[in-house]
């Protein structure tokens, strides 16, 4: 609606805002002006960089897929339940996004590899996780759930329990509160948290590399082939790059609903 | 469905017990925080009490180591703010109760379109909640609460925000769905409590002062603000054999109603505002009841003019007004014959 | 990982699974046309990284036929674990070369030249090869190399001598080879002294032992021509 | 309030949120079992380990208020600003997310760096960034800005506007609005969004590394020297990863206010 | 500070224009959805209009590529929402606006504990809007809007939700306050209307149907709600030399007011309930009015009984009730002498 409340801005607020956004734009632009052009194509429609797209946006997916699965419940227990115990499971959740990436491969593998410590149970099933594109999966998951569990619970706090008191009042059972009130209110937050989920998971590089290795078509991501390239072309590095940002800006762009993050 | 309530919630200086019989709708009265919408909560099962409980047709909901949860309870809060769904439509929001009470999606629509005819507003269906205007969604929260179809129907203030035209044709409503229910309706209005209500409990300070049947809470209120509420004069202070001794030792002589005062025990003289009468200077001779009095406020009533002195009113014709040159400030007598005075005792002190 | 590959790889049947240090990524990608010219139904898939981060990885398991490390050390680590297939041959020798940005604005000429006050040096991190490599340089200088920064790995030296955020770094003669343009190298006598030898081996429950044997001699073989061309010394033993 | 508001949540919920909990405390748990405790002690005490910890603190600080100071009023512009650029600048502010850290590195070095963008420009002012520990803490506000600005975002659009236009029609300028009533109101998603920040710096490594390097005391922070120690010693980045987590989490639950994450 | 309004907005169908003098305080008056909140928020400047202008004393607040911040224009707006501050106490929400205005930290204080007394809210002032109870947060709402000193005081329903000690006090405290102000107030009741407002403005349908000194309107509605909202019957027609022409042929005689009716005009023909005789038969002879009409409602009054028959009322005594059996459904006819009735001309159609 155009004729919406206007109650504005401080006009000191745009220089801080400005600068801000050109301390993001700014680097990336900047890169840019370093490739040439004409590499540019035939780099990004190699094989390699195909496969490597494929892999990345399928396993992106399926990550963000794992983490709502995952995240919404842990949010909304975190955000509604009680209990002593939620205050440091809250502060555990964080742990992912300190550890560095290369770390949490480490932690990965000493639970799910061969030597850790569920690999006897998995051997036994004839699962195999590691090195295989599961791993991938798993690894982006890893990093990326408290991307989406923290922001849940951020907008699940500041919508409030009031409408789904209402709802309940009204004879619906928790789970109908939850699927027909709680959630609906909280799409923003909700859609937020799924975006960052996938972009980080599409940006995902240490956990990947360490827990599932980097073997093309398996398991070697867009970021895992930009390592790779870098070493022996920066340039066509710095040329994927940019594919990966355009294809996470695209991405994000179509799924977000309107008014979304 | 019968319910027996008994509530205590120190943190708001909450303390209250009534019961509520099978179809009957009880009136909770009481000024501002004096813990009606409080009781609701816990009824509803929103609220946990320090201690009491609700026990609803034999059913205990709260109680020393129970809890029903809220949608299990059957009961249906229309709260004092409406607080209607911002993501759902109109109608979406009021098929919300029917469809989790497990009606099909075609049966709760019905339903719906069926209550929000009855508000009158039915056209406003399709509308999101924020396209409303105030007296509108207060409307569609009604409905949404009628459509729950509950045991127990729980209303805080119903009727507020409503225009003059709606208000009768909401009360007309509500009187004949109540009828059936088994209903506690908080109001600010007499007209409803006396249209819509049984039974009568007023609360005041976290306390039940007073209940009764409607009539004879109104008609013979034994607090003050039941007195107040119903537009009646009320003199609160111990009996003597013919009236009541006012804590300043003025006396109010009336006919003793039932049940009759104990002399010495706490008592209340009722009478009403158009029984008195208005004099520049007392009155000798006859044995009537004087009160000295300075006016504060002046109010039209219809034909009338109701000039209230502090907590005592009286109402006179604007001719008596331009006669006796009455103001704000005016020092004045308030007469009113012992035949108009009724004296109860007091059975509820206001703790 | 015979589940999935490339579409090229769909009417091959068999897959070689090689492990390979980063620096042999050029190399070792030439290698694997040529390996699949001759082998029409095999897949050849590279996997390039750290030497010790790929070992760690077979060590957890991960399913590799050939590994090729860029040091000894890690390599020894994977024989002590009883996961390699007959001792490992070396296959390839590199040494160290300093690198300066285009056009060598630093004018460095020799390695003492990097002890200079102005010059902004990056090295790796001694935990790594050519970290290693760049100490006993300097010990066999005498020369005390204090650097602005120790990289994690030869490409953030790469990186930065790149961009000519730092005047000079110390590398492998391969890696300057395979910047191109974008980088110069200078050449020091004293590199000669620290050769980092490159062996390669088959690994155990290698599925392909076959294919595992002929991709080594591959490498023994034919392809050292690549592996000069690249800048890679002759093995010395 | 002990006796607040009973909704209950569903009882199936439980059951995900368990298994998103075990799923992110599991492998960091599996991996202490891997070190042994007598060795933890020196290594944790050692020089390098303590300079790098004091080092990461201060320049994870330092990079927390700069996201706050650049972050807060982005945020704001975002959600409560009108025009048709708003949505771009809102995907261009995630780029820092899906963009692999070592490529954010080299973007701020082809910014910032000797011969980039504004090179120039601060060569000429006597500034140098690179190698220093200012780079550190231009590399860490890039990767976590968006943390920050998302969050802060999703709080502002779920709080809405209301409580900023009663204020505006009490006579409050815009100033006085958002230091009063929009702030204060988001408090809770405010404090989520500055410790994704905080908690991102801490494990940043990435950006860190291409763009300040790696030298004891000035850019070894401590994932630079768990990274260091990986190559020969597993067990001991293990260790100091363990440190990191600890520190996180110590920090994290000091710092957040009540009710706030 | 006096203002003229003009605001159309084409989403809400509203289109009204009026104008408040200075020092008046105007009534605006009307149906839900009527357009009454629209306008406040479009005064506060917390809506942008389609068209149309407000100016203040001159000042062009909104207007043709004119915008003047809702901070800039020092009106406050009370809301039909209370929305206090949650995250301040009372007495900081209450102090905001003086605050916000510049005063110092106890300047502002001492503002707000003065308006705190004001609404019998001193108490509170150290609690969170959380723990006040619905009425409660009225009053400070009114407390914090009357603090803010405006030039333009807004107050959409300011008495909702008061208890009925409260509502008389608040009553006389506007009065009080309102008789320096210029001000625009938004009610469901008549008594606010009556004693606060020097003029009203009364919309339908997003139209000003009326308009004219409170008195006036109330007493010789020309509009239906008006008539509604100050309880009189109203019959709309056209005009006959000595009376009003219903749609349904029949003829109501009465008196012509002032403005005189034109024969064929628009008129409609105003009676108070009291002047309205029931009888089961139609009575002959006199030169009466004689209306038959089906009992819809019986309400108490009081002393009385209002018995409404759709849009019509009479006022009974309980005794004829009783004597004439009325009930709802039963025929009856409402008599009323002409000279009780009086007919003037309709200035505004209900468009
Ligand atoms: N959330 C709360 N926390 C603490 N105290 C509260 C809370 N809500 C209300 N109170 C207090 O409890 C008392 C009872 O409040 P309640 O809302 O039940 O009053 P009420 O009778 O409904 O009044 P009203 O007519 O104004 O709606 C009041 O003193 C109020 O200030
Ligand atoms: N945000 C909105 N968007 C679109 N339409 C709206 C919005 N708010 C209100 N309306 C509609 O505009 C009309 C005028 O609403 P407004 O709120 O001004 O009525 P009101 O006279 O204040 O009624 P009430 O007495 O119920 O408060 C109504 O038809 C209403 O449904
Ligand atoms: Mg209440
Ligand atoms: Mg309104």
């Amino acid at each position: 609606m155009s004729r919406a409340r206007h109650v504005g801005l401080p006009r000191w607020l745009f220089g801080p805002a400005l600068l801000a956004g050109a301390f993001v734009v700014l680097p990336v632009a900047s890169m840019t002006t370093r490739i040439a052009l004409g590499d540019f194509w035939s780099l990004v429609t190699s094989r390699a960089a195909r496969s490597a797209l494929v892999l990345s946006l399928e396993t992106s997916s399926a990550s963000t897929a794992l983490c709502l699965l995952l995240g919404v419940p842990l949010a909304t227990v975190l955000a509604r339940g009680e209990g002593r115990w939620l205050g440091p499971l809250r502060s555990l959740v964080l742990l992912p996004l300190v550890l560095p990436p290369v770390v949490g491969g480490i932690a990965l593998l000493s639970t799910f590899g061969r030597q850790g410590l569920l690999g006897g149970e998995l051997e036994a099933l004839g699962i195999r996780i590691a090195f295989t594109s599961v791993a991938v999966v798993l690894a982006q998951t890893f990093v990326s759930l408290p991307f989406l569990v923290i922001s849940l619970e951020g907008a699940l706090r500041t919508a409030g329990e009031r409408y789904d008191v209402v709802a309940a009042s009204l004879g619906a059972r928790p789970t109908t509160v939850l699927r027909r009130v709680t959630l609906p209110l909280v799409l923003p937050g909700l859609a937020s948290g799924a975006v960052l989920a996938f972009a980080r998971s599409l940006g995902e590089f240490g956990a990947t590399i360490t827990f599932a290795g980097s073997l093309e078509g398996t398991t070697r991501t867009l970021p895992l082939l930009i390592y790779n390239l870098r070493v022996t072309d920066a340039d066509a590095a710095v040329a994927m790059s940019l594919v990966l940002v355009a294809v996470a800006v695209l991405v994000i762009g179509l799924v977000r609903p309107r008014g979304a993050l | 469905m019968s319910a027996q309530v008994e509530v205590v919630l120190a943190e708001r200086g909450v303390d209250v017990a009534f019961e509520v019989a099978d179809g009957e709708t009880v009136a909770l009265l009481g000024p501002n925080g004096a813990g009606k919408s409080t009781t609701l909560s816990v009824l509803g099962g929103l609220l946990r009490p320090d201690a009491g409980r609700v026990v609803l047709d034999g059913e205990e909901l709260t109680g020393p180591g129970r809890w029903v949860a809220p949608h299990a309870r059957r009961t249906a809060l229309l709260a004092q703010d409406p607080l209607l769904f911002p993501h759902l439509s109109v109608l979406e929001n009021v098929a919300f109760g029917p469809r989790s009470r497990g009606s099909g999606r075609r049966d709760a629509r019905a339903t719906a379109e069926h209550w929000l005819a009855e508000v009158d507003a039915a056209d406003l269906a399709e509308r999101r909640p924020t396209q409303l205007s105030g007296g509108q969604a207060q409307r569609v929260a009604v409905a949404r609460a009628l459509a729950a179809e509950p045991r127990l129907l729980l209303l805080d203030e119903p009727m507020a925000a409503l225009d003059v035209a709606v208000a009768p044709a909401l009360r007309t409503l509500l009187r004949r769905v109540l009828a059936e229910r088994t209903t506690v309706i908080v109001t600010h209005h007499v007209l409803d409590a006396l249209l819509l209500a049984d039974r009568v409990v007023v609360l005041d300070g976290g306390r039940v002062v007073e209940q009764g049947t409607t009539a004879d809470v109104l008609s013979r209120p034994r607090s003050a603000f039941a007195a107040r509420f119903a537009g009646l004069n009320l003199v609160a202070g111990t009996a003597t054999p013919d009236g009541v001794r006012r804590p300043d030792g003025l006396v109010l002589h009336g006919t003793p109603g039932d049940p009759p005062p104990v002399a010495g025990a706490a008592a209340v003289a009722v009478f009403r505002p158009s029984a008195v009468a208005v004099h520049r200077e007392p009155p000798g001779g006859s044995p009537r009841n004087a009160l000295p009095v300075v006016v504060s406020e002046l109010e039209p009533l219809g034909d009338l003019v109701r000039v209230r002195a502090g907590e005592l009113a009286a109402d006179v014709t604007v001719a008596s007004v331009t006669e006796l040159g009455l103001a704000p400030g005016a020092s004045v007598t308030f007469v009113v014959k012992t035949t108009e005075v009724d004296v109860y005792a007091r059975p509820f002190e206001h703790r | 990982s015979d589940d999935s590959s490339g579409e090229d790889g769909k009417d091959r049947e068999r897959t070689l699974t090689v492990f390979a240090a980063a620096s042999l990524t050029k190399t070792f990608e030439e290698l694997e046309r040529q390996f699949e010219d001759a082998h029409p139904d095999v897949d050849v898939k590279l996997s390039f990284g750290g030497s010790s981060d790929l070992a760690a990885q077979i060590a957890e398991g991960a399913e590799a036929d050939v590994f090729a490390s860029a040091d000894t050390a890690t390599m020894d680590t994977l024989v002590a674990a009883q996961l390699t297939v007959g001792e490992p041959a070396e296959f390839a020798t590199n040494t160290l070369m300093i690198a300066v940005p285009p056009g060598n604005p630093a004018g460095i000429e020799q390695l003492a030249d990097l002890t200079k006050k102005a010059v902004r040096l990056v090295l790796c991190q001694p935990e790594v090869p050519c970290g290693r490599a760049a100490l006993q340089v300097a010990d066999v200088a005498a020369l005390e190399l204090t650097p602005v920064s120790e990289e994690e790995s030869v490409s953030g030296v790469l990186t930065k001598v790149e961009n000519g955020e730092a005047d000079a770094g110390l590398v492998y003669v391969t890696d300057v080879a395979a910047a191109g343009d974008d980088l110069e190298g200078v050449d020091f006598p004293e590199a000669a002294d620290v050769v980092n030898h490159y062996p390669i081996v088959a690994v155990q429950d290698a599925e392909h032992a076959e294919l595992a044997r002929q991709w080594i001699d591959l490498v023994l073989g034919k392809g050292q021509q690549v592996l000069r061309k690249a800048g890679f010394g002759a093995p010395t033993s």
